[in-house]
């Protein structure tokens, strides 16, 4: 592991259309980039026994979970040329349609960040302590599993 | 030696708490799992893996007396 | 080749972050909707015999470009079980820095999005006729070919 | 026969201009480029593509007289 500080990734509740596009924007003065891929989380409302999802509320075990985001961050940049990323993720309630989770990577080429991306959503994925609870519209609710 | 056990999602919803700290005189954590299994009965039939010190552990690993975890199955993104 | 009829894909100047933005904002009330995955072309200000390039003018055989387009759009929703896709493509001039192509995809699962979105942008570069001068900052200009 | 030749790109450059229509006699995209090589010397040395109705085709495709198209390297995204 590096000697570099551990961000937080998380942002309470969902994270906006404009804050990704805020992002996009200033990534512009970095002129030595070509491509770049994003991937976006978004809760899908979805039916389970005739109740419908309305929101997923998430919790983390914070410190471990910064620091497996940190680990597939350096990881990340070990085996992929690329030149920035970015990964944020949501803690609390984020409703149908919101967006939970974004991931953006930067290269010169374009063929290295779609390796990137998918490894580190499939990291995230499989790497890091987030617990999901799917509220549905009657306010029961199921914890989701990544498959 | 005293320990810390952290809980969450579905396993602080059976232990009814976030964190507690045990007094705890064994050595592995099967043993330290014997006696939660005890005290929250409910805990048998769900899924979960052990953290010691923010790393995923086997079961049979040595309790070193930090901050242990019980982590349900993830569910980030 | 179906019935559809093909779209412009092509849009005059940069394409905005704000664009993007409000892309993704329209997609917040497609609640099946679990991943999406955004594909962007930056023009790059490389630097060939000592001359930095400030922008690409591009140019295309509009028509065909355009029926292309369509013909990509068709075969990726035949092969990827896909919610919904975008492509914009600018024409004109694009400063280094700026965005050039902007490819959407979404789908209720992540897995094939990834797959998705790098078949269709490969498939933009080997197959759609556009045509990109690079100007450097002196005014003189070469070609740019895909690669 | 008339057909009409579009020209992009770096092919735009050594023919000076975008479109034009002229008059052939000949059969294949063979003998229309014998021509325009002719016509444009420069040509010659320059990398491209033919393409009839919007679809590429075969330097010894049959010109069927609509439209035709010189395309350069391909530099899209």
């Amino acid at each position: 592991m590096s000697d570099k500080k551990i961000k937080n990734v998380f942002k309470q509740g969902a994270i906006s259309s404009e804050f990704i596009g805020e992002s996009i924007a200033k990534h512009q003065t970095k002129t030595s980039i070509g491509a770049h891929n994003i991937f976006l989380g978004q809760v899908r409302a979805d039916i389970m026994d005739g109740k419908t999802v309305s929101a997923i509320e998430y919790t983390a075990y914070e410190d471990m979970a910064n620091a497996k985001f940190h680990d597939i961050r350096e990881a990340t940049f070990e085996k992929f040329e690329l030149t920035c990323m970015h990964i944020y993720h949501s803690l609390g309630t984020v409703k149908a349609g919101e967006i939970c989770l974004f991931v953006f990577v930067s290269s010169p080429r374009r063929k290295v960040v779609f390796k990137a991306l998918e490894y580190i959503v499939e990291e995230i994925k499989a790497q890091v302590p987030v617990f999901g609870k799917e509220i549905f519209e009657d306010d029961t609710h199921q914890w989701k599993v990544n498959n | 030696m005293t320990i810390t056990i952290k809980y969450f999602g579905l396993i602080a919803e059976v232990t009814k708490q976030n964190e507690e700290t045990i007094d705890f005189s064994g050595q592995s954590a099967t043993e330290l799992l014997e006696y939660l299994f005890l005290k929250y009965p409910d805990l048998k039939n769900k899924d979960f893996q052990v953290a010691q010190n923010q790393e995923l552990v086997a079961n049979d690993a040595i309790i070193t007396g930090q901050e242990l975890a019980l982590l349900p199955p993830f569910a980030g993104g």
